[in-house]
């Protein structure tokens, strides 16, 4: 609370390690802004990717980048940020046995780093890369040069440069930040305002509401909606609410994967299952908030996610019209595999139902869905995608329909051309024709149903005010306390 | 390893004062249960409670005001008729869904009672045959069967049930054999230990002089000696299957989604407890009171099925 | 008896490996532990490099020879899903685990013995049937819900206990009372009947000709007979409240061995589920064994046949 | 022997509510017990001996209710004594107890050497030293050897013997004025019994005690007490001196008792007197005579009234409405057998075995080690087409290991038992099953409770496919009726049966099949004399109606001589002695065969206990004795005994003996009946002699 200028933050999931060019997990990004800056970062507001321990950038040509870095950034141990420490950073996620989280994606575009001068550092790519800066910016954090020499770690469990730095880590069951005053003033993240951050890992969500209503939090994240009704109906609560650049969709099997014979293989089948989900309702009542039902495969704030392809209302007579008319008058069975936001799962196989599909809801883990859904051994499966808080249609429409993705079901080898060459265009016209191109042709296609897109809900002190974010990556360096 | 299962389940002392004074009575041991359950308070009270929450999962169909699988998003989270915002339409309130919640409650106990009893079954089936193998013959199998139980007894079995759930897959079949395939212990202990004391007895020797062979008197003379054991334990053993399930469901490893199962209805309504209570109150009072109702007929089937000793 | 401790020993140990390759082919066959460690949205090249950097790819049976070789040696291997040494994990827990265990065994041997004797002492008085209608109805109550209530009521409605955590020993009261009244019936009941047994026999029956009576009769007669049904189940009990505080530890969110072994399952940490596996097992029987030993210090016949 | 009267009862009563109604198991006792003598206390099972007994105590089962107009106990009267002051001054103190299950009366997790001292530390006037002193001394006197390493010994570590009379030096701590033994030797093997009783005469006369003797057992009354109550349905029926009781019975009850003692006339030469049905349970009221229903002298008014008190002088009483309209009615519908078939022609032998051994594997203990146990050592045996073999010996000398090796259950390591000319293991079992059968020892366990009568003597037929459903049914009624049961009782259950119909029910079915022969294990050593004798009679009957071979397994030697051809004597897995009834009863050879001859106590108030030959119990099998196995409890063992086991040999009277000193034996006795003492014969406990004759 403010009376010790300490903002206590709930997380759900324990996170195994503060460094994250080793995690991948959600808390880890939302610490990682803390701690940590990379050569660039994502405007909160514009989801545009600006230069942040960079001083500038240049394209020297399509698979050529030039970074100056700025001269003022210290680590938190005191030294100094150089090139040196950026060409490390890079040499060691590219390097295969670093076994950073990262790596792979990185050593797919990014050839090799070299040192120009003492701030100044060149990136050669393997090819033409649009989310080059996105990837800097989200996932490589820089580290000192030496860092990883020796194997256990230094005595500190992590020496970054971002405006908090870690004081204390018990895995599993709290983080403790202290704001770090040496942090480059010019940085856009700079003028942080709490001076202590408590990360508190209190898994149930019950738990989590019953200590900030006692106190024992200030913040919560990742708020049910209905949660967060209940709760900010309560004094001494504040509701927080912003958007989140996750979607919610359905992909069937239309390449017929699970089983050649399976219905999904019918285009009007398909169709009829765009046609059978309430999204509007779905969206309304249960996702609340800045929720709203989505048309095409790709989130609407994303760059490139326009179309003009067919688009399925809500309608339960059309659906049961379409059914018969790909020879199913009476429904079928089907299982709908889901491993998140089980009520949303289970209204969509309520409506389902509705329209006389025989469902069954497969309700598991994420490691038991996902060895499902790599085997292709799903007919249909509910899922969202947060794509890593990019705002580019690659990281939804791309990520999901290329060739070798396992998450493809559609077996469209054209489809799957048309995104790959958008993602190794540089040119964002053509980026953006070739994006419609091929979400006109998901939509055609029925491959997928598009359900909503998300929104984020955050409970709050009052004394607490923290401004909201696009991409529904709460920024804390930016909260304070009122007056 | 000792087995440590030792609360007492009725054991036929085969030899009793009290017995002679049965016979001097003239009833079957059939008439002698009957005549002393019906002044058995608690078998009496289990009894009537089970029957009514039977009559409700056999006619829940025509019970049930609404559809439990019906949703109606507008009207989410209705609280009870007679709470401020309640409608008389919805008497125990909706859920998340829209769906009426008394009509979920009502087509629970139906959930609950095919998990139990199929549970308890599948149990049954193993441990008995398992523990009549054990006691009868002996041996090496007696020693396979006590290791099946040792590892059976060593790994947490809720941690196990989860285990095997998880990877299997979420499904009522699933959870009953799952749930069945891990509580036989309890049957195996007591029909091993019955068996053992049973193939002492003479009328066993007597079986195999006139020519039985092994398995005639394994089914024929022992098994009917083990009934009343056997169904007190598979009375209490539905109880434990029941709260099981509801655990499971509770943890979210239960029976799926949108099934109404009062463990998954308690899950669900956890994240709101503070605030719809109900939704986790009532699920609760229903498990409690089937279950109590189903033990107080165990433990009573045991009082008035237990060939007495000097009391 | 050195061979005898010895022969369980080996019991425990055959037992574990049996477990444990159950649970290891199982989980090979279901899930894939490679998406739980790079995450929800991770990339596939992600989760292609850590299944190979982990060895997913490779045969059940090479895996399972590996992880126990690495055991053997007395490496419990690395935690997939923390990035920890599983033993370090299991200390950290532990901790909790053990303590919540201790006190629900406090509570419960404090709530049941006291109850079961004086039911045995008066049969069929009102204190016998209090006893028996406690235990009925703690049968009865699932164990998590009691928690859900016992939160709502003394934690919220009259917050005199914290809802959750485990960092001091207010917030054990809640867990250790659910924990333990779990297991008051069946040592209440076997106290009971026990007692009665023992109260009931001949050799007490002797006792009283010799002179004793009450007090006297209770405890330098009975006591010691009617303890060693209660000292077994206490062992089971003790080890599935080590091994099974499961619910309690995740209604009251307690960073116990339980929540741990569900988590580990839930993100398919092999190495995390096979030590903790190892571990129960190896708890469970050590406990029994502890409990044969020491009934067969408390009963003559056990010790020498 | 002072006359002054020790106890006094009046009244006494006991009633003990049960869920159906309240059973009163003791009614208006009225006793008296002088200074010094012994009273025993006789009747049937269930008749309230022990009621009595424990009421006199207040150790009464919880739920029964004890009213008394006196019980006067030396000057106090202990109806009206408070709990406190009963347990404090007269429980352990004045009155001592012992009881009837040796085995389950010590507090098996503590020591013999605690469960002794506390007796006297209890109270609170000795020092520990003194009471262990006072333990190590009547331990001694108990004959137990060794005593002041036993008391560290545990209960389990004690033969039955042992522990019996652990509980008697228990009782005896404190020097009490009376002693109460309920049925002290019931459970215990003949030989030991003799030592127990001869023991708590001389201990009663040393210490000047009274003492109140329960048994069942007219023979130990006969021997062991001064006067004798004889109890019957909650009620004492007939008091008087044990002379005056046993010869001149008035109660017709005490005189159908006497009737049905194998042995009580002159052997073998008569059937056996009987009472037909069986003890009432005494619930709710209770009109007329408790003994109306099964007294062949019954008359009108004993159905109606309760039957008066009649003194036939000072002590002696009997309870009886004596009708006189029926007093010429004899008791005994018994009538001498036709034919007395002893020594019939020997005829071929059906059933071989030879050299049959058997060794068992047992661990003890948790952490014990595996042990071997020899059951049976090198056994041959013979049974001839329609005799008796009777196989006699002390209880775990594997008599009924034998017979389940004869019926093919358990499989010998060596030897052969041969049935008709082949091994009966070779025998497919159902051929076997229809050419020998058993009977065995417990009614209660021989019949699975779960099934019906007529299910249970019909299923031989069922299993050997023999007839058509409806020829079985009748088959079965037939078979009822020759052994005696009510053809209601063909949808009865086991439990609603009595002991005696239960035994009936097991002969049924052991002769449904007509096998030729029939091993009786023990087949009535659970039962009430009265039932013994109608199940005796019943055998003997159907022997010779349906020319039956038995081999009887017994332990008690008056049944032995009612009704054996040739006795086999079995002394820990060997047999060792084997021959005609008459030759082996009259004159023994081997010395084992003597003792228990000696210790069979036959009915006979003019005789004392008789002085025990043989000390020891009967060894743990485990451990085998070398040499000759009966040689460390041999009177006449030496050397030779000691170190090699005697062989076979035959008798010039065609008797088997198995004994080094067979020859000498019969010398050895017959001196011995002249009362003089061999060199080694072993000294007789060490306890005062000088008795009175009662
Ligand atoms: N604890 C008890 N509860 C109820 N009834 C009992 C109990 N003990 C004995 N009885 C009944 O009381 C009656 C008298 O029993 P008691 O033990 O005195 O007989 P007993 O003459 O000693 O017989 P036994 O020779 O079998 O010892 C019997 O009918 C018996 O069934
Ligand atoms: N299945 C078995 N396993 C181990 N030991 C056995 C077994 N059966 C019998 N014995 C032992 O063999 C010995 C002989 O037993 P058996 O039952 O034949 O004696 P018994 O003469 O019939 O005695 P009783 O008169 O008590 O019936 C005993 O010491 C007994 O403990
Ligand atoms: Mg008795
Ligand atoms: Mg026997």
């Amino acid at each position: 609370g403010p009376s010790d200028d300490t903002l206590v933050v709930a997380f759900s999931k324990a996170l195994t390690t503060v460094d994250r060019l080793y995690s991948i997990q959600r808390e880890g990004l939302i610490l990682s802004r803390l701690t940590d800056d990379g050569l660039f970062f994502v405007d909160p507001d514009t989801l545009e990717f600006e230069p942040l321990a960079a001083a500038s950038y240049t394209w020297v040509s399509d698979t050529r980048l030039d970074i100056t870095l700025r001269d003022n950034v210290r680590f938190h141990d005191g030294g100094r940020l150089s090139a040196d420490d950026v060409v490390y950073t890079f040499r060691w996620v590219l390097n295969k046995d670093s076994d950073t989280s990262r790596g792979a994606v990185i050593r797919g575009w990014l050839d090799s780093v070299e040192k120009l001068g003492p701030l100044k550092v060149r990136f050669n790519l393997k090819m033409p890369y649009p989310m080059a800066l996105r990837d800097m910016a989200i996932s490589i954090p820089l580290r000192k040069s030496g860092t990883y020499d020796d194997p256990r770690g230094g005595d500190q469990p992590l020496n970054g440069i971002g405006p908090y730095r870690v004081k204390q880590f018990d895995v599993g069951r709290r983080i403790v930040l202290e704001r770090f005053e040496d942090y480059y003033p010019d940085s856009p993240k700079a003028g942080a305002r709490i001076r202590n951050m408590v990360f508190r890992v209190i898994p149930d969500e019950g738990t989590q509401q019953a200590e900030l209503l006692s106190g024992g939090i200030d913040l919560m994240m990742d708020v049910p909606p209905d949660v967060a009704d209940n709760v900010s109906a309560l004094p001494g609560v504040e509701r927080l609410e912003g958007n989140d650049i996750r979607i919610g969709y359905l992909t069937l099997d239309a390449a017929g994967y699970a089983d050649p014979d399976s219905p999904m293989t019918h285009l009007k089948v398909r169709q009829a299952i765009n046609h059978a989900i309430n999204r509007e309702a779905i969206s309304r009542y249960l996702v609340r908030g800045s929720a709203r039902a989505i048309p095409y495969a790709c989130h609407p704030r994303q760059f490139g996610c326009q179309a003009d392809g067919p688009r399925y209302p809500y309608d339960p007579e059309k659906a049961r019209q379409l059914l018969a008319e790909a020879g199913y008058p009476e429904g079928f069975s089907l299982k709908l595999w889901a491993y998140r936001e089980k009520i949303i799962a289970e209204a969509i196989v309520s409506d389902l139902k509705a329209v006389g599909l025989d469902v069954d809801l497969r309700y598991v883990k994420l490691n038991v869905f996902s060895k499902m859904r790599n085997d292709h051994r799903m007919g249909a499966f509910f899922a969202s995608y947060g794509s890593g808080g990019t705002a580019d249609a690659s990281a939804s429409t791309g990520v999901h329909f290329t060739a070798n993705s396992n998450r493809n079901y559609s077996g469209d080898e054209a489809l799957s051309k048309t995104v790959l060459a958008a993602e190794r265009t540089i040119d964002r016209d053509e980026r953006r024709r070739l994006y419609r191109e091929a979400l006109n042709r998901i939509a055609e296609q029925a491959y997928w149903v598009p359900l909503f897109s998300y929104s984020q809900n955050y409970l709050l002190t009052p004394a607490l005010s923290l401004p909201v974010s696009e991409d529904g990556v709460p920024r804390l360096w930016q909260a304070a306390w009122r007056q | 390893m000792n087995m440590t299962i030792t609360e007492s389940v009725g054991g036929n002392e085969l030899t009793s004062e009290a017995e002679r004074e049965q016979a001097q009575l003239g009833l079957t041991p059939g008439q002698v249960a009957i005549k002393r359950a019906r002044r058995h308070p608690g078998l009496l009270v289990g009894f009537g409670i089970l029957l009514v929450m039977a009559l409700f999962a056999v006619l829940a169909p025509w019970l049930a005001p609404h559809d439990p699988y019906l949703q109606n998003l507008s009207l989410r989270l209705l609280p009870p008729a007679w709470v401020e915002g309640g409608q008389w339409s919805h008497l125990l309130g909706t859920d998340h869904l829209g769906r009426d919640y008394l009509s979920r409650i009502i087509y629970g106990a139906r959930i609950s009672m095919m998990i139990g009893i199929g549970a308890a079954t599948i149990g049954a089936i193993i441990g008995v045959t398992l523990g009549v193998i054990a006691g009868y013959f002996g041996g090496w199998l007696d020693q396979a069967v006590n290791f099946l139980v040792t590892c059976q007894l060593a790994v947490p079995s809720l941690l196990l049930i989860m285990a095997l759930v998880f990877v299997i897959g979420q499904s009522i079949t699933v959870v009953i054999f799952v749930i069945g395939a891990t509580h036989w212990v309890f049957y195996l202990v007591v029909t091993r230990s019955a068996t053992l004391r049973i193939r002492e007895l003479d009328f066993v020797a007597a079986a195999s002089a006139m020519g039985c062979s092994r398995l005639q008197i394994a089914v024929k003379e022992i098994l009917p000696n083990l009934l009343n054991q056997i169904l007190v334990i598979f009375t209490l053993e539905v109880a434990v299957a029941i709260l099981n399930e509801a655990t499971l469901s509770f943890l979210g490893l239960g029976v799926p989604s949108p099934t109404p199962s009062w463990g998954l209805m308690i899950a669900e309504g956890k994240t709101a407890m503070f605030f719809q209570p109900w939704l986790v109150i009532l699920p609760g009072i229903a498990l409690f009171v089937l279950v109590i109702a189903i033990n107080l007929l165990g433990d009573g089937v045991r009082d008035v099925t237990v060939t007495n000793r000097r009391s | 008896m050195i061979n005898y401790v010895l022969r369980r020993a080996l019991m425990a140990l055959l037992v574990a490996l049996t477990v444990s390759f159950g649970t290891f082919a199982l989980f090979y066959f279901a899930t894939d532990p490679a998406q739980t460690i790079a995450g929800e949205d991770a990339p596939q090249e992600m989760v292609d490099a850590i299944r190979e950097q982990y060895g997913f790819d490779r045969p059940v049976s090479v895996q399972y020879v590996d992880w126990l070789g690495s055991v053997l040696q007395g490496d419990f291997g690395q935690s997939y899903f923390w990035k920890q040494p599983v033993v370090e994990l299991i200390q950290e827990h532990a901790k909790v685990t053990i303590m919540l265990a201790l006190l629900a065994l406090v509570v419960t041997v404090v709530i049941a013995l006291p109850l079961g004797i004086s039911a045995a002492l008066r049969p069929n008085s009102w204190v016998d049937r209090f006893a028996l209608t406690t235990a009925v109805s703690a049968q009865a109550i699932p164990n998590f819900w009691l928690g859900l209530m016992l939160i709502i009521l003394l934690a919220v409605t009259f917050p005199i206990f914290p809802v959750s955590g485990d960092s001091s020993w207010r917030h054990y009261v809640l867990p250790a009372f659910v924990l333990g009244t779990s297991s008051v019936p069946a040592v209440m009941r076997l106290t009971r009947t026990g007692l009665l047994d023992v109260l009931g026999s001949d050799y007490i029956r002797t006792a009283r000709a010799k002179g004793f009576t009450g007090y006297r009769l209770i405890l330098r007669q009975a006591l010691r007979n009617a303890l060693l049904p209660i000292v077994s189940v206490l062992a089971v009990q003790l080890g599935h409240k080590l091994g099974g505080s499961i619910v309690t530890e995740s209604v009251f969110s307690m960073n116990g061995l339980g929540r741990l072994a569900v988590e580990s399952i839930f993100n398919s940490d092999i190495p995390t589920v096979q030590s903790l596996i190892l571990l129960f097992v190896l708890t469970f029987v050590l406990l029994t064994l502890a409990a044969d030993l020491i009934n067969a210090w408390l009963d003559p016949r056990i010790r020498m046949g | 022997m002072s006359t002054e009267s020790l106890l006094e009862i009046r009244d006494l009563s006991v009633a003990i509510p049960t869920e159906t109604s309240t059973l009163r198991a003791v009614r208006g006792v009225d006793l008296e017990l002088r200074r010094g003598e012994t009273l025993g206390i006789v009747g049937e099972s269930g008749s309230g001996k022990s009621m009595t007994a424990l009421a006199l105590m207040n150790l009464l089962p919880p739920a029964a209710r004890r009213s008394a107009a006196c019980v006067n106990f030396a000057g106090t009267d202990l109806s009206t004594v408070s709990e406190k002051e009963l347990a404090g001054q007269v429980r352990g103190r004045k009155i001592g107890m012992i009881f009837q299950e040796p085995m389950t009366s010590l507090n098996p997790v503590y020591s013999i050497g605690r469960q002794l001292t506390e007796a006297m530390t209890l109270h609170g006037e000795v020092s520990a030293a003194q009471a262990r002193r006072r333990a190590i001394q009547l331990l001694e006197k108990v004959g137990l050897p060794d005593p002041a390493s036993r008391l560290k010994q545990y209960p389990h570590e004690l033969s039955g013997g042992q522990r019996q009379r652990v509980m008697i030096a228990m009782a005896l701590m404190n020097e009490p004025e009376l002693l109460i033994a309920d049925e002290p030797t019931t459970a215990l093997d003949v030989t030991i019994q003799a030592q127990i009783l001869h023991l708590l005469r001389g201990l009663q006369t040393e210490l000047g005690m009274s003492m109140i003797l329960i048994t069942h057992d007219l023979g130990v009354v006969s021997r062991a007490a001064d006067r004798i109550a004889v109890m019957y349905a909650g009620d004492i029926v007939e008091t008087g001196t044990t002379a005056q009781v046993l010869n001149d019975p008035r109660h017709p009850y005490t005189r159908g008792l006497l009737e049905c003692v194998p042995g009580y006339r002159e052997a073998s030469a008569h059937r056996l007197g009987s009472i037909p049905g069986v003890v009432p349970s005494m619930t709710g009221d209770i009109r007329g005579c408790a003994f109306a229903a099964r007294c062949p002298r019954a008359a009108e008014e004993c159905f109606i009234d309760s039957p008066p008190t009649r003194p036939l002088g000072p002590a002696r009483t009997y309870v009886c409405h004596d009708p006189e309209e029926t007093r010429s009615r004899s008791l005994l519908e018994g009538h001498d057998r036709e034919q007395t078939p002893v020594n019939k022609p020997a005829k071929e032998s059906v059933l071989k075995v030879a050299g049959v051994s058997r060794t068992f594997s047992v661990r003890r203990g948790m952490f014990g080690k595996r042990k071997s146990l020899r059951a049976l050592d090198n056994i041959s045996l013979e049974i001839r087409k329609g005799e008796v073999l009777a196989l006699v010996g002390e209880s775990g000398c594997g008599k009924s290991t034998l017979t389940r090796t004869i019926l093919g259950l358990e499989t010998p390591d060596s030897g052969t038992v041969t049935l008709a000319g082949r091994p009966v293991g070779a025998l497919p079992p159902r051929q076997r099953a229809r050419m020998i059968q058993p009977v065995f020892q417990d009614p209660y366990s021989s019949l699975n409770p779960r099934k019906t009568i007529g299910n249970i003597i019909g299923r031989p037929l069922q299993v050997n496919q023999l007839g058509a459903k409806a020829e079985q049914r009748t088959r079965v009624r037939r078979m009822m009726e020759l052994v005696g049961l009510p053809a209601r009782v063909f949808n009865s259950f086991p439990d609603q049966l009595s002991g005696g119909q239960r035994q009936r029910v097991a002969i049924a079915r052991a002769l449904i099949l007509d096998p030729e022969i029939v091993i009786c294990d023990e087949p009535t050593s659970a039962l009430d004399v009265s039932v013994q004798a109608q199940i005796l009679n019943l055998l003997l009957d159907l022997r010779d109606e349906l020319d039956l071979t038995y081999l009887f397994v017994t332990h008690d030697l008056s049944v032995v001589a009612h009704l054996a051809d040739r006795v086999a004597v079995m002394y820990l897995g060997e047999i060792v002695e084997c021959g005609d009834r008459d030759t082996v009863l009259t004159h023994p050879k081997h010395p084992y065969t003597r003792a228990l001859l000696d210790s069979a106590l036959s009915i006979a108030p003019e005789l004392d206990v008789p002085e025990p030959r043989l000390t020891g119990d009967f060894p743990n099998p485990m451990n085998r004795p070398a040499g000759c196995p009966f040689h460390p409890r041999c009177p006449l063992a030496d050397a030779q005994c000691r170190s090699r086991a005697p062989e076979v040999e035959w008798a010039a009277d065609g008797t088997l003996v198995k004994c080094w000193r067979a020859g000498d034996a019969a010398g050895a006795f017959s001196q011995l009946s002249a009362g003089q003492t061999p060199e080694n014969w072993p000294d007789p406990p060490k306890i005062n002699k000088e008795e009175s004759a009662p």
